[in-house]
């Protein structure tokens, strides 16, 4: 039997991903510096994020710029409930997660009938109102900002080796990375890639559109919440303008969509690629002169939308197609 | 006064005309019939400039417009209506007709042939200041027609005018068109309805996916087997 | 009552405002399709430019607009032929984020040319107050106001009463119809750039009477301008105006009646509210784009 | 086979390619030179005070610098990370501190980035010199090596309320507790922490009549409500904290909405860009009380060395950046006053920057008032102290009335420079004759 060109490049455009993250889960032990390392844990942490971000974004073609309230919510209810009330982030990262997908659910269910970009704006003015409502809330109590006492210890999610938040964010990533892979490979998934291509097509097929989204926004908040409770107890420091600021959301969508928007490997090429480079740019030059760097940051994220409109994972597939035909008809 | 030579066009991967050549002559009324997907809207994109060919050429009074853009074929006096009317719902019917006589940069000639257009159309004189969005189906199609008017072509390709049209006015329509063709414009009929279309045709081409496999004058047309059993019915 | 009466016209001054900064958005969103979420850094360079003109000429702002209005118009085209030519036949997301990258160039362009410092333009009127029946009007604002109205004036009378305005109209709403009657619509979205480009520099002009302007300042202008214009309903001028209105008299209200720090917050929620009912706006007509 | 294997090598290269970009982000220093690390926000929104307290501490290595260094002529070299946000804040602080290997580092100015940055220098028993966040929980989290060189926030609000009592009520002639006084706050760590737990508290104490406590959104473009607000319940003093476009915006609405309070407090708000604030309000900023750190006016009262090291500073100041005039800038000031007092007071004497001998020297300073152009002096709490660990106890405020452009200093008594004037006219009459000016110097 003949396998066509399609599936083979199908079954082993896997293979790389697989080896990929695995040769991202062994750089940490070569990482001479502290600071590699911990570039590591935002590269794994922001992948995870993006990728968490990428399920009903990407996949689910649902552009939310506002998963900065799941990241918030899940800061506060971790972090609070540790500096406050002494109660384990273990605990608290349950919980954040649990509040996530309650959140997702009000969200969604306020926002998903408004249609593509008119939902995008909702999530963020849901972001920033929740933004500023905690800003109250907290005015109001003992202090806007909260701060985490450093206790070492696995069970307080406190470590004095950089490492330790290295591979706690890699297994997040590691298990988002299965999640989202499980559900694209389920019915959910198939429902999912129809709502995202055709939504009245998807809907006249019997696909009930609105609780698919709904559950995939609920997946998608719960881990970014849960992602925002890692985050505060890495940060240590948290306070509303800072995990509630727009710029989280964008981020994510930027390291996805330079990646490429869904894919599984997408959200974290993206990260791999442009969280280094923006740290190199933050202290390329240095100084007064520090803002050139991100100038051309921005350069490049123009330049890579307008000529990459698939994302990197497109320009990677562009030159393996070529690398193969080469390699096919070397006499060419 | 337009040649097409064996053009190929391709949305994205797939061929949809394949070696496709026609010609229209001066005051000539051509139908081009065919089942669906056998490519006739394409031909006709193809030709307006929305879906530049692959290969081949076209020629429109002696010039070569395959690689123009749709703006200046209009320009030529080569008007377009297409299937879904694409007339500006949210504008008055007068600010349309105004906009059909874009490509004519006199302003008195513009409004001397709103006057004729508007005489030729009567029911949009009534509704002049109604906005496009509230005319019933066949006064949108009227629209469209009398907008493409505006710009004086010397040749009009039309898309399905009697799409989602009750019968009474369909015969209005078609009656319009012959009106129009009498007046010296060349037509180019794209048309479902394959008995009207090849009664009121000089001549008529057949598309069948994607190929010309047939052409001749509309009457004889009519009474070919071929065209009876697959596009009449009988 | 009297400060209630004060409230409600400090709410339609700085609705004005609002309008006035929506305004070039509104326009090019509605035309091009494109989601600009660069619009408060493109106001933020309108302000330097109207600093720039008062600092090397000494003139009043709103003179300056004879220079500014045609290199806005230049940049506008321009800036359509390279960038937004090129994203507004991708998709929704490639606009925020080519825009974002967009935002970033702007902000830190103008961090290395203006350094970070907050700059202002004093004019004779900066001071003045008008004062009358106990109200307070401020004259800055009431210029910016005259500015407002004179611009959406000739703007609405240009989309209604000119053939390239007419051409403009049918464009956003008809992309294909526009092609079929010979209008180049690629021309048409040049010139509708550029003017949207002019409303920003109006908008600019007239903020730079009565704020102080540095790089990251349009962060905050972004998310307010995309609030008022759908709120209003896409492509409507008056939807526009409305929702401004509606957003600065709110937030006067919601500060004084209620609580300072939750004014932004009422207008979210007011928001997300009337998109609740309205998923189009206010003045919002469901529309299918093709 | 092969071709699977040309995927991998594709994907793997980007990654490990892309990984040690950041080493070579700085060009080595020579071994001559005491590398000293600066982590500031050098963009985004508070770049422009993380700049401008930058261009401080450049001025001071540059004097020190041409001066002949320190510690047997060896010259500083800055090395700079950019605090941005949280995340770079902390990115940052640890490159500098494992890839640059710097040991002392100098920054970061906002009380939200302190809390992340110090910790990671604690972490590396690296010395932090922290310039001027103000939280008091900075103090407590028991960073051993972390100084701050600046005021802490409830210090600096009860002094202002202090000086409620002091300088303004027998000015206004009248009893304090009769006097009503706003306060208005953005409602972020900063202006909480120092108006809320600050000012409010230890006017509470003293039985001032506070009437209103109002925080507010700093995103807000129009502060007329809020203005109205705080006119309804007629104040005598207006006391506002606030950052730099809601600081202008404030003052705005408080003058178009025709809100004349008799005093109006600019508590550590960055006027200090005076020259705009006067750009903007015209006479109208005559009479305006700034509390902040730094004494810009009154150098004549510092010992003579420090005097002509601060003319220095100004003046090298405005040649480096080409500004026009200083009028001291006070962020840039902030910046020079704790950078040249480490390099001048602390480095020469540790002659290492090890953090055992720093802390040494730093336990045995007491300088006065005289030796700093910061008001107070310096003198750091032992680390032992649970509420002031690390801090430098004689930083204080002062208060500066603010004529024409100029600085006066009023407050405190000791380093007054003229007899503060109020109550302000209503606005629109604010203009002040220098005449009249030259007559109050005392």
């Amino acid at each position: 039997m003949k396998i066509t060109t399609g599936q083979r490049l199908q079954s082993y455009m896997k293979d790389p991903l697989v080896l990929f993250i695995a040769v991202l889960g062994i750089l940490p032990l070569f990482s001479s510096h502290h600071f590699y390392l911990q570039m590591l844990t935002l590269v794994f942490l922001f992948a995870f994020f993006s990728e968490a971000w990428n399920i009903i974004s990407g996949f689910g073609k649902q552009f939310s710029l506002g998963h900065v309230a799941f990241f918030g919510v899940g800061a506060y209810i971790t972090g609070i409930l540790y500096s406050d009330y002494g109660i384990s982030p273990w605990i608290g990262l349950v919980l954040s997660g649990a509040f996530g997908v309650l959140l997702a659910l009000l969200i969604g269910f306020a926002t998903f009938r408004l249609r593509a970009f008119f939902f995008t704006l909702s999530t963020i003015a849901c972001a920033e109102a929740l933004r500023v409502l905690v800003t109250y809330w907290r005015l109001g109590s003992s202090g806007l900002g909260t701060t985490i006492p450093a206790v070492n210890g696995l069970e307080n999610l406190t470590f004095s080796h950089e490492i330790c938040y290295t591979y706690i964010a890699y297994i997040l990533l590691l298990v988002v990375v299965f999640v989202t892979y499980r559900i694209t490979k389920s019915r959910i998934g198939y429902y999912l890639l129809a709502t995202g291509g055709d939504e009245e097509a998807a809907k006249s097929l019997g696909v009930n559109t609105y609780r698919i989204k709904l559950a995939v926004f609920a997946i998608s908040g719960f881990f970014t919440a849960i992602g925002g409770g890692f985050y505060c107890m890495y940060m240590r420091y948290i306070e509303p303008s800072m995990v509630f600021a727009v710029d989280f959301s964008v981020q994510f969508a930027v390291f996805a969509i330079v990646g490429g928007l869904g894919t599984i490997a997408g959200p974290i090429l993206g990260s791999v690629i442009l969280i280094p480079l923006s740290t190199f740019f933050r202290s390329w030059i240095g100084g007064l002169f520090t803002p050139i760097g991100f100038l051309i940051y921005g350069i490049i994220l123009v330049i890579i939308i307008l000529f990459l409109p698939g994302g990197l994972m497109k320009g990677i597939s562009i030159v393996k197609d070529k690398i193969v035909q080469k390699i096919n008809n070397p006499q060419e | 006064m337009l040649e097409i030579e064996s053009i190929n066009v391709y949305y994205s991967e797939l061929h949809v005309l394949k070696d496709v050549s026609l010609v229209v002559n001066d005051r000539e009324f051509v139908s081009v019939i065919g089942g669906n997907g056998a490519g006739k809207s394409t031909l006709l994109n193809s030709i307006g400039g929305h879906i530049p060919p692959k290969s081949g050429m076209i020629k429109f009074r002696d010039t070569e417009i395959q690689k123009a853009p749709a703006h200046s074929i209009v320009g030529m006096g080569l008007s377009h209506i297409s299937g879904e009317r694409s007339i500006f719902t949210k504008m008055s019917v007068r600010d349309n007709l105004l906009l059909g006589g874009w490509v004519q940069k006199d302003k008195k000639k513009v409004d001397a042939q709103l006057q004729n257009v508007i005489g030729m159309f009567p029911i949009l004189d009534e509704r002049k200041h109604q906005l496009a969005g509230t005319l019933s189906g066949g006064e949108q199609q009227m629209l469209a027609i009398a907008r493409a008017l505006m710009a004086e072509p010397k040749m009009l390709m039309l898309d399905e005018p009697s799409f989602g049209l009750a019968p009474k006015i369909v015969d209005e329509v078609f009656e319009t068109i012959q009106k129009i063709n009498e007046s010296g414009v060349s037509i180019l009929l794209v048309e479902q309805d394959v008995n009207r279309s090849l009664s009121v045709a000089h001549r008529a081409y057949v598309l069948e996916n994607g190929q010309v496999v047939m052409q001749g004058e509309g009457k004889e047309l009519l009474g070919n087997d071929h065209i009876k059993q697959a596009y009449i019915g009988m | 009552m009297e400060i209630f009466i004060q409230l409600i016209i400090n709410g339609c001054l700085t609705g004005t405002t609002y309008a006035l900064m929506a305004l070039g958005l509104s326009i090019i969103f509605g035309t091009l399709g494109l989601i600009n979420f660069a619009h408060g850094d493109f106001i933020m360079l309108a302000m330097y430019g109207g600093f720039l003109i008062s600092l090397f000429s000494g003139m009043d702002p709103y003179l300056g607009l004879f220079i500014m209005l045609p290199i806005s118009f230049v940049l506008g085209v321009g800036l359509y032929r390279v960038l937004f030519k090129r994203l507004i036949d991708a998709p929704e997301e490639a606009h925020i984020i080519a825009t974002f990258g967009l935002s970033f160039v702007f902000q830190y362009g103008a961090m290395l040319l203006f350094s970070a410092e907050y700059k202002s333009v004093s004019t004779d009127y900066s001071a003045d107050v008008f004062h009358i029946w106990n109200q307070y009007i401020d004259y800055p604002h009431i210029y910016g106001a005259m500015a407002a109205v004179i611009l959406i004036a000739l703007l609405i009378s240009f989309l209604r009463y000119t053939n390239t305005g007419r051409a403009i109209r049918a464009v956003s709403e008809q992309r294909r119809g526009a092609m079929m009657i010979g209008i180049n619509v690629h021309k048409i979205y040049a010139i509708a750039a550029g003017i949207g480009l002019c409303c920003i520099a109006v908008s600019g002009v007239s903020l730079i009477t009565f704020e102080s302007v540095h790089p990251t300042i349009g962060v905050h202008f972004n998310l307010l301008c995309w609030i008022i214009v759908v709120l209003g309903g896409i492509g409507s001028i008056p939807g526009t105006i409305v929702g401004a209105m509606i957003i600065a008299v709110l937030e006067m209200l919601v500060g004084y009646y209620f609580e300072p720090t939750l004014t932004t917050f009422a207008y979210f929620i007011m928001f997300l509210a009337i998109l609740m009912i309205r998923p189009s706006g206010i003045f919002g007509i469901k529309e299918r784009r093709a | 086979m092969k071709r699977a294997f040309t995927n991998y090598v594709v994907i793997t290269m980007v990654c490990l390619f892309i990984l040690p970009f950041g080493s070579f982000a700085m060009a080595d220093a020579g071994s001559k030179t005491v590398k000293i690390g600066v982590i500031l926000p050098l963009t985004g929104p508070q770049a422009p005070i993380g700049r401008e307290v930058l261009r401080g501490i450049e001025v001071a290595a540059d004097m020190v610098n041409d001066m002949g260094g320190i510690w047997n002529k060896q010259k500083i070299s800055l090395v700079t990370g950019d605090a941005a946000n949280s995340e770079s804040a902390r990115t940052e602080t640890e490159r500098l501190i494992t890839v640059e290997k710097v040991k002392l580092l100098i920054g970061v100015y906002s009380s939200s980035l302190a809390f992340i940055v110090h910790p990671i220098a604690d972490k590396y028993n690296v010395v932090f010199w922290e310039t001027n966040a103000i939280a008091d929980r900075l103090r407590q989290m028991g960073h051993e090596n972390t100084y701050f060189f600046g005021p802490m926030a409830s210090g600096w609000g009860s002094q202002a309320a202090d000086c409620v009592v002091e300088l303004i009520a027998p000015k206004l002639k009248k009893d304090p507790k009769e006097l009503k006084i706003a306060v208005v706050y953005q409602g972020t760590e900063w202006g909480k922490s120092l108006s809320h737990d600050g000012f409010v508290k230890r006017a509470n104490e003293l039985g001032l009549n506070i009437v209103i406590d109002a925080p507010y959104d700093p995103n807000t473009m129009d502060f007329s409500s809020l203005i109205l607000k705080i006119k309804r319940t007629n104040p005598d003093i207006v006391h506002t904290q606030n950052y730099l476009d809601d600081g202008y915006r404030l003052f705005r609405d408080a003058r178009k909405n025709g809100l004349n309070p008799k005093v109006w407090i600019a508590d550590g708000c960055p006027w200090a860009y005076v020259d705009e604030a006067f750009q903007k309000f015209g006479d109208d900023m005559n009479y305006v009380l700034d509390l902040n750190q730094v004494a810009g006016g009154n150098i004549w009262s510092l010992s003579p060395t420090t005097q002509s090291q601060y003319r220095e500073f100004l003046d090298r100041y405005t040649k480096k950046y080409n500004v026009k005039s200083v009028a001291a800038s006070s962020d840039v000031a902030v910046g020079f006053t704790s950078a040249i007092a480490l390099f001048e007071h602390v480095l020469p004497a540790a002659g290492s920057l090890d953090p055992k001998k720093i802390a040494e020297v730093v336990n045995d300073l007491s300088l006065p008032a005289t030796s700093t152009a910061r008001p107070g002096g310096i003198k750091f709490a032992p680390q032992s102290d649970p509420v002031q660990a690390g801090q430098n106890i004689r930083a204080g405020v002062v208060a500066r009335q603010i004529f024409n452009k100029k600085y006066y200093t009023v407050w405190p008594k000791d380093s007054a420079e003229i007899e503060a004037i109020f109550p302000a006219p209503p606005f629109g009459k604010r203009a002040f004759d220098d005449k009249n000016l030259e007559m109050l110097i005392k």
